[in-house]
């Protein structure tokens, strides 16, 4: 069991960094799309400190993993559909000048 | 009082029976409505019969609650006791308040998308998980099937610009907001080994909390401060309101509002009651925060809608001052508010879809000047909402406000209730001016709410809900007995795991 | 008389009587036709004050405690119950509301042309909310009642007022609803600690008044709350200028029962809540100089403000800021004289301003200005109107045999020994009321007849004649023969002043039996 | 001993005869019959019963004063205040010339009046005062006396501005009142004083507690009687509240003749009379009373010298004889101040009644002729002598009443007043000084009054030859009561002859009891033998002196009329313009008060500062952060996730802490 515990800070470490870079993605980037993907980026940073950490506590948290895949897909269809509907509109996905509503 | 074993799948089924009735009902609704989609008709049937659903899952959940149903042993994924019960209700009233108000203007707004109805279903249904998730695992499932559902509904009307615009921007700041409430729950199953409320409370009880279980509430923190839009995470809220169709924003104000406070407020009773040096504080700051901005940007506002907006932000600045209290009167108090501020709103939007049209964003202030001579009724229920908002005497939204008030003085603390009083007082230089126009401005044209009506359907609930608002307001001791027993039963029952 | 009141169980059913009567005529005013509206209102207004009349018997002028109390639980929960009472303080202001609601209702039959059921519909309303905070021993209650009368005064600005009616009525509501929140909080508190004292949870008034010692270190916070949501209602000097806008843009009804009665529960509740719930800091000397003080600047102030009013419904509002200035110094004379002459100035000043304002409305319903200086030497024309108009004014001034007198006087010689250099400043003030209300006065009805519109001003009707006479009755009275008024007052007086006293923490055994602690 | 029972019908009657005129001036038709038989007939009867009471006080024994109690009227825990009358000498003897004087004032207003539109209003007014002066002099305790005394302050208003249409006349009556009420303030602090000091307001009960609980000359003492007198300067018209009397004479001359001559200016005489053993025991205070009393009598004998409205003349003269008889009471003559108070209401009346009738045959005249001269003013007068004889002869008695000559009743009371001021001298050196501004001020009186009598009366007539012919004789109903002024202010000196002359005092003696408490602490013995002789001697000459430069002083120089006459110059447009004293009140107190009222506390604090800054201040602020609020809400997702991460972040440093 011990050297499975080897690799549990390395691998939070490295789903943290994931994490962070997803962020950083969703902040700097202006295009919808690839601030969607950042956001799957995060969501799959997750899933790795999951499977990290289910070495620790037994199979539930590797169960979450299939629970957040499912989720992280539903939500890419309706994501996709809406950044679509959008695009019809605005012919483009450039989210600086969608700003209809404000003030 | 019948208790439910968890272990066996009967048991289970039992415990589930309203969200199970409800997402297969609104299955069957989604059948109907691929046959039957064409016409106003079609539309109008789908909403009565996601009427149904709604009451029948209603009446199993009224089942339960008067059964007393209590789990027999640890409660496994859901809770079972009446705090769930209480707040699901409150989420089934604001869907059936939704359907209620859709019925009349999707028609009228040329909407004739039958699926609407199925969807709010399966959003109610996300939030009955949400409020009465006792699993972190639930409780994010919930969230996710309640939040996919409302993001469709905001950008419901694909022709209007403004309604994509809102779904998309509720989309990308809600993903990535569950992203972090996710990275909190797997730091706190890291921390706790488990993902069972009770048991992690019982986890980090009686040792300072570790490093990682506190990142992990500081995550799920900021991923609930979203879902509420509490500031600094609120700024998604006004466009989002203001962009997608009047009855949703309706259901976005109450029923999601209500689910997210409930599970917040189990989430810190208990899971980290152990931990509240920590997360008061930030809740104090959320809440202030929220008070002011929320208030102040109101003021503003030209637009009704937008400030009613900016209004919801702010009363979920009250709500948290409640959940601040960290008491069983806190959470009380949270429970009864949000019933309180779910009817007036819903109410609210409901009165305002009758005062425009295509979104009700254009509804000003000098629009409704006058109303009070040509539509008596909708002024006056516009005039009781805006009373109860502002949590004057004789209404409910006094009540809730009374019963913040009394929690959060009993545990000693002064500043803020100091502060909600004040922001109050802010509030009232928005809430007022609308009775104003209506009440003491003349109207500029004479036929100039000749537009202004509701369907029957849409009446009947909003007649309802200010009717409420005022009786309950009067004699509310029965509903303050029913919200402080619910309470009560939020208590950690389980015992710390054996092992590491 | 007490006999015949006794027999009939009086005393049980005339508070909750005097509360809901108006509410039940709410309802045939806003059915029955717009015409009759008015008429129903005087009806159930006539009745209200015949039925209250009663009240002066059945009060026990032997006993300065609360009498006729009852008390049915509303929510038992969190121990409050619909508890209402009276003693000779709110005796004598039930009455003067009772009085002044028909008055108010006749004075405007001409005045309020459009949308009148609403209008007697919302003074029906004003009336159960006036009555109500005065009887009202609950804190939970009163506090509703001390804010529900705000929505009836609200509209009544808003909607039947002058041009600047909006900004008037808004900061009307505003000003007053922040003070009271600031009660709000404050009511919640001692709740909250009289609770863990006692263990015993309740609002009732009697319970918080013996237990008031509970708060400690709380208690100047609680008691500054509670003296802001009074100061702001009163009004007192730094918090005034709400009244001004508010008289000269409600109607003339509205500014009658704003002047006569309204203020007054500023003044009440001081001498209710305020200071008996903290003696020690309400009577300290820090705090007692800061409203000495206070008052005197709001007796002079208000004076001085008053005498450079162009407009005579300001002129007249002001008036009223430094007459309560006097009724704040008597409330911290601290001697029975004093607070007794408190006492008279509140019900003469709204008998007198009362009838100042239904002057001004009538007189404004025939040439519609409210600038004194487009009137001038109309006693030539009007001088049944100018006669009557000279009595109040004498009576608001303060003239020795008319009611304004009694009050003042009584509270200077009460004050002078507890502060001899204010009274004193504050006795300037009756030079400061002569010379502004006189010059007022002169400018109004002597000097020139110049302007043609005036000589075609009708004289008053007997409509008008006939609800100026109950006014200029209690005005002579009052002046010549206040001797009944001061008898049924004095007991609560000496009530009060036990209970205020320093050293006075522990419960007073009061004249009679108090009341029972625990219901 | 019953009459004194009914003392309250001495002021029901005039009460009734207010209420019927006051019925009677608002019903349009004018009942000059009715009123003028109402209006004096009330005073008459009131007359008669003052004398019943007058009778049946000889019959009590003298140092109970008998107290009447109407019914309780303020009562306040230990303050217990009744509205009761006292019936004693003092108030007996001021009964009697208040009701007296007023009687024949009332008789003489019916002529006077006739014709002016509001003569049943007059009435109502002039019966009104009545009563009010009536309560003043009766109350048996502070506050009742404070009814009457601001009572005939509002009458006094009333009365001066009753030809309201004119502002002039409403201003005069509003500045009277104002001035009254700036007195009042004084008596006001004074009760405040007694009853925490001695814990009761009524009379008698001062006089019986004040030796024991006050300390003989300490502040206290001081201070209570320095407040009565500064209401008594407002009512009585001394330095510095007199420049409302001057102005009165706005209105009608019998009005100028009761209020402004016989009783209300007298009511302060009255009150420091009636509580003598305060002043007694203030000797600084009565020093003060004393000099201001001089002070007055000179000051206002000056302006009078170049005064020409023939009201104006009177109207101070007046002041001047208010300041003897501060004079006296200053000097603990008390006696003699009542002594002198009686007499010159005599002669002041007369007076002044005559130069009412003057000025009613002026009008008459002027009226016939339609020209629009003033018919006030000396210097269109002259000559009057042939055409109004009576008027002529009375005046001339009046005049020499007033001047001090033997056996008149003026020679008495005021040569009793100079002697006391004389001996009060031996104690303090300063009455010395009052005794020498007394005998200058004489000489002044005399002086101008001989002035006024030779411009009015003698010389060439400067009416006009048209006006002259319709110059006559008043009619007898305001002759009449001249006639019987004129017996009372030749006679007038009987009721306290002194003893150089075989009389034993006989007012003195009979206000004893009520002086008596005073005389505990300052008793003054009138000089006696060769002291006396020099001192009286001394009073006739100046008295002589000043009536013969007077004449011979007028009779010289050509009088112009009024419209030709010269601007004054110098000295004599100082005096004529009455040392520009309202100009500089105006200056100094009116105009700076209302400029801090209009600029500075109104707009400046109440709109300025609490208003604009706080009120409205908070609101627009709070609009303002709400802007700014709305203005951050951009739209773009960027900012709103930005927004959102340092939310976060600061969250997360907070839960690691």
């Amino acid at each position: 069991m011990t050297d499975g515990m080897a690799l549990l800070g390395p691998a939070l470490g490295l789903s943290a960094i994931l994490f962070s870079i997803g962020v950083a993605g969703v902040l700097l980037r202006r295009n919808v799309i690839v601030l969607f993907v950042c956001i799957e980026l995060m969501l799959n940073a997750v899933n790795l400190s999951f499977v990290a950490l289910a070495q620790l506590h037994g199979a539930s948290g590797q169960v979450m993993v299939f629970f957040v895949m499912t989720v992280a897909a539903a939500e890419a269809a309706v994501g996709l559909a809406i950044i679509l509907a959008i695009f019809r509109h605005h012919q483009s996905v450039d989210l600086q000048n969608i700003n209809l509503l404000r003030g | 009082m019948n208790r439910i074993d968890l272990a066996s799948p009967v048991g289970v089924a039992i415990a589930l029976l309203p969200e199970i009735l409800l997402t297969g009902w609104a299955l069957i609704v989604l059948l109907v409505v691929s046959w039957r989609h064409r016409t106003a008709q079609d539309s109008r049937l789908a909403g009565w019969l996601s009427l149904v659903g709604l009451l029948f899952s209603g009446a199993a959940l009224a089942a339960l609650w008067v059964g007393g149903a209590s789990p027999d042993g640890l409660p496994q994924m859901v809770a079972l006791d009446p705090f769930r019960y209480g707040a699901a209700a409150i989420a089934l009233l604001a869907a059936a308040g939704t359907v209620l108000i859709s019925l009349g203007y999707l028609e009228r707004e040329g909407l004739i998308a039958p699926e609407y109805y199925p969807l709010v279903l399966l959003a109610t249904a996300g939030m009955m998980f949400l409020a009465g998730a006792e699993d972190l695992i639930v409780l994010f499932l919930g969230l996710e099937v309640m939040s996919v559902a409302v993001y469709v509904l905001a950008g419901f009307d694909r022709t209007d610009p403004f309604s994509s615009e809102a779904a998309l921007k509720y989309f990308l700041i809600g993903a990535f907001a569950s992203g972090f409430l996710l990275y909190g729950i797997a730091l706190v199953y890291g921390a706790a080994g488990t993902t069972n409320l009770s048991i992690i409370g019982a986890q980090l009880s009686g040792r300072p909390i570790p490093m990682m279980a506190a990142l992990g509430l500081g995550l799920l923190l900021i991923g609930m401060g979203f879902k509420i839009s509490a500031v600094p995470f609120h700024m998604w809220a006004p466009d989002v309101y203001d962009g997608s169709p009047t009855p949703v924003s309706g259901l976005m104000a109450t029923g999601v509002k209500a689910a997210a406070f409930a599970a917040l407020v189990r989430v810190l009773m208990e899971a980290f009651p152990s931990a509240v040096g920590l997360w008061q504080p930030v809740v104090a700051a959320l809440a202030i925060a929220s008070m002011t901005v929320g208030n102040l940007t109101a003021l503003a506002q030209r637009s009704l809608k937008r400030m009613l907006a900016y209004s919801s932000i702010a009363h979920a600045g009250y709500m948290l001052v409640a959940v601040w209290a960290g008491t069983h009167a806190g959470a009380g108090a949270v429970l009864l508010y949000l019933l309180a501020y779910g009817l007036t709103t819903l109410a609210a939007f409901g009165l305002l879809t009758a005062l425009g049209r295509g979104g009700e964003r254009d509804v000003t202030y000098d629009d409704i000047a006058g109303l009070a001579g040509a539509r008596p009724a909708i002024a006056l229920g516009l005039a009781v909402c805006m009373l109860s908002l502002l949590g004057f005497p004789g209404t409910l939204g006094f009540i809730g406000k009374w019963y913040i008030l009394s929690a959060v003085v009993a545990e000693g603390q002064m500043i803020l209730p100091v502060l909600l009083v004040l922001t109050s007082v802010l509030s009232a230089g928005y809430y007022l001016p609308v009775i104003m126009s209506m009440y003491m401005r003349p109207s500029p044209g004479a036929d100039r709410h000749a537009a202004v009506g509701l369907s029957p359907t849409a009446a009947g609930a909003i007649a309802a809900s200010v009717v409420a608002v005022v009786l309950l307001g009067l004699w509310p001791s029965g509903l303050l007995e029913v919200a402080g027993a619910s309470a009560r039963t939020l208590t950690q029952t389980a015992l710390p795991l054996a092992g590491p | 008389m007490t006999a015949f009141l006794d027999s009939i169980g009086y005393g049980q059913w005339i508070l909750h009587a005097l509360v809901v009567l108006p509410l039940l005529g709410v309802v045939p005013v806003l059915l029955g036709p717009e015409a009759s509206a008015k008429r129903t209102a005087l009806l159930v207004t006539s009745l209200e004050l015949i039925l209250s009349l009663g009240l002066w018997w059945a009060l026990d002028p032997g006993r300065g405690t609360l009498q006729l109390v009852s008390n049915t639980p509303w929510i038992p929960g969190w121990g409050i119950s619909y508890r209402v009472g009276i003693d000779g303080i709110s005796l004598v202001m039930v009455l003067l509301t009772t009085l002044l609601m028909p008055i108010s209702v006749l004075g405007s039959w001409r005045y309020i042309t459009r949308q009148e059921r609403g209008f007697y519909a919302l003074m029906l309303a004003l009336l159960t909310g006036l009555v109500g905070v005065f009887i009202a021993l609950d804190l939970f209650v009163f506090y509703i009642f001390f804010e529900i009368m705000l929505i009836p005064m609200y509209f009544i600005i808003g909607i039947w007022g002058g041009p600047n009616r909006l900004y008037a009525a808004i900061k009307f509501f505003i000003y007053t609803m922040a003070g009271s929140l600031l009660m709000l909080v404050a009511i919640v508190v001692l709740v909250w600690r009289v609770q863990a004292v006692t263990g015993y949870l309740s609002f009732s008034y009697d319970h918080l008044l013996t237990n008031a010692g509970a708060v400690g270190p709380l208690a100047p916070w609680l008691f500054a709350a509670f003296a802001v949501a009074f100061a702001i209602k009163v009004p007192i000097f730094p918090f005034h200028t709400w009244l001004p806008d508010a008289h000269v843009e409600a109607p003339t009804a509205g500014s009658v029962l704003l002047a006569a009665v309204m203020l007054k529960i500023g003044t009440y509740g001081f001498l209710r809540f305020a200071v008996p719930f903290f003696p020690q800091v309400a009577l300290s000397p820090t705090v007692s100089r800061i409203v000495v003080v206070l008052a005197v600047i709001g007796i002079v102030y208000g004076a001085l403000v008053a005498m450079v009013q162009p407009d005579i419904k300001k002129l007249v509002a002001y008036s009223s800021v430094s007459h309560l200035g006097f009724v704040m110094l008597g409330i911290w004379g601290g001697t029975v004289q004093s607070v007794q002459g408190s006492l008279m100035i509140m019900i003469s000043h709204g008998i007198s301003t009362g009838a100042l304002f239904l002057l001004i409305g009538m007189i404004y319903e025939r040439r519609h200005t409210r600038e004194i200086a487009d009137y001038g030497g109309i006693a030539r024309v009007v001088p049944v109107f100018s006669l009557i108009f000279t009595v109040v004014v004498l009576s608001s001034i303060g003239l020795p045999g008319l009611n304004g007198f009694v009050g003042e006087f009584l509270v200077l010689l009460g004050s002078f020994s507890a502060y001899p250099l204010a009274t004193v400043i504050a006795t300037t003030g009756v030079i400061f009321a002569a010379a502004y209300l006189l010059w007022a006065l002169q400018r109004m009805i002597y000097n020139r007849l110049d302007k043609p519109e005036n000589e075609r001003l009708s004289d008053l009707n007997g409509r008008e004649l006939a609800l100026m006479t109950p006014l200029l009755i209690g005005i002579v009275w009052l002046g010549l023969y206040p001797e009944p008024v001061l008898r049924r007052m004095e007991p609560a007086t000496r009530r009060y002043l036990q209970l205020t006293q320093p050293g006075a923490a522990a419960p007073v055994a009061a004249a009679g039996p108090t009341i029972e602690v625990r219901p | 001993m019953i009459a004194s029972r009914w003392v309250w019908l001495a002021v029901a009657l005039p009460l009734a005869g207010f209420l019927v005129n006051g019925a009677l001036a608002l019903r349009r038709a004018p009942a000059t019959r009715a009123v003028s038989i109402v209006g004096p007939g009330v005073l008459l009867a009131a007359f008669a019963v003052s004398i019943g009471v007058f009778a049946g006080l000889l019959g009590r024994p003298p140092h109970e004063p008998h107290i009447v109690t109407l019914w309780p009227w303020m009562t306040a825990g230990a303050l217990r205040i009744d509205l009761a009358f006292q019936v004693d000498q003092l108030s007996a003897v001021m009964l009697l010339v208040v009701t007296g004087v007023g009687s024949l004032i009332h008789l003489f207003s019916v002529g006077y009046m006739r014709e002016d539109p509001g003569y049943a209003r007059y009435f109502a007014y002039l019966n009104l005062f009545v009563v009010f002066m009536l309560v003043l002099v009766l109350g048996a305790n502070f506050p009742v006396l404070f009814i009457g005394w601001e009572g005939v302050g509002l009458c006094s208003y009333l009365l001066i501005g009753f030809w309201f249409t004119e502002e002039a006349n409403a201003n005069a009556g509003k500045k009277a009142f104002i001035m009254n009420r700036i007195g009042d303030f004084g008596v006001l602090v004074a009760m405040f004083f007694l009853w925490r000091e001695l814990g009761t307001l009524n009379f008698a009960e001062i006089a019986a507690r004040a030796p024991g609980a006050l300390e003989q000359g300490g502040t206290i003492v001081t201070l209570i009687t320095l407040f009565i007198f500064l209401g008594c300067t407002g009512k009585s018209a001394q330095i510095p509240l007199y420049t409302w009397l001057p102005d009165a004479m706005a209105g009608p001359t019998p009005v100028s003749a009761l209020i402004h001559a016989a009783t209300m200016v007298t009511a302060g005489v009255y009150l420091v009379v009636r509580t003598n053993v305060l002043f007694a025991m203030a000797p600084l205070s009565s020093a003060v009373v004393a000099g201001i009393g001089a002070l007055t009598a000179i000051f206002a004998a000056t302006i009078a010298l170049r005064q020409y409205d023939i009201k104006k003349v009177l109207a101070y003269s007046t002041v001047s004889q208010l300041g003897y008889m501060f004079l006296a009471v200053g000097s603990a003559a008390f006696a003699g101040g009542i002594f002198h108070l009686a007499t010159h209401a005599f002669f002041k009346a007369l007076l002044f009644l005559g130069a009412g009738s003057v000025i009613h045959a002026m009008h008459h005249a002027y009226h016939a002729t339609h020209s629009h001269e003033d018919a006030q003013d000396m210097r269109n007068m002259g000559g009057l002598r042939e055409h109004m004889p009576v008027t002529f002869w009375l005046m001339a008695i009046a005049t020499l009443a007033i001047a001090g000559i033997p056996p008149l009743s003026g020679f008495f009371s005021k040569d009793e007043i100079l002697a006391s001021a004389f001996a009060r001298g031996a104690e303090m050196p300063i009455y010395y000084v009052y005794y020498a501004l007394g005998v200058l001020a004489a000489l002044l009186t005399a002086f101008y009054m001989a002035r006024l009598m030779t411009m009015t009366f003698l010389g060439p007539n400067r009416t006009g030859d048209e006006e002259r012919r319709h110059l006559h004789e008043a009619p007898w109903i305001m002759t009449g009561p001249l006639l019987v002024l004129g017996i009372l202010s030749a006679i007038g000196g009987v009721i306290n002859l002194p003893a150089f002359v075989g009389g034993r005092h006989a007012l003195e003696s009979w206000l004893e009891p009520v002086t008596a408490a005073g005389a505990a602490f300052a008793r003054v013995e009138l000089p006696h033998g060769t002291t006396e002789l020099l001192l009286v001697g001394g009073a006739v000459l100046v008295g002589v002196v000043g009536l013969v430069l007077g004449y011979r002083a007028t009779l010289g120089r050509r009088v112009a009329t009024a419209r030709e006459a010269p601007e004054e110059a110098g000295l004599a447009r100082v005096l004529n313009r009455k040392y520009y004293v309202d100009e500089i009140y105006d200056a100094a107190v009116v105009r700076p008060v209302v400029w801090l009222s209009r600029v500075v506390l109104w707009k400046g604090v109440d709109q300025g500062l609490v208003d604009g800054a706080a009120v409205n201040g908070t609101a627009k602020l709070s609009r303002g952060l709400g802007w700014l609020g709305s203005r951050v809400q951009t739209g773009q997702v960027g900012l709103y996730v930005v927004l959102f991460l340092v939310g976060a972040l600061w969250i997360l440093r907070a839960v690691i802490r």
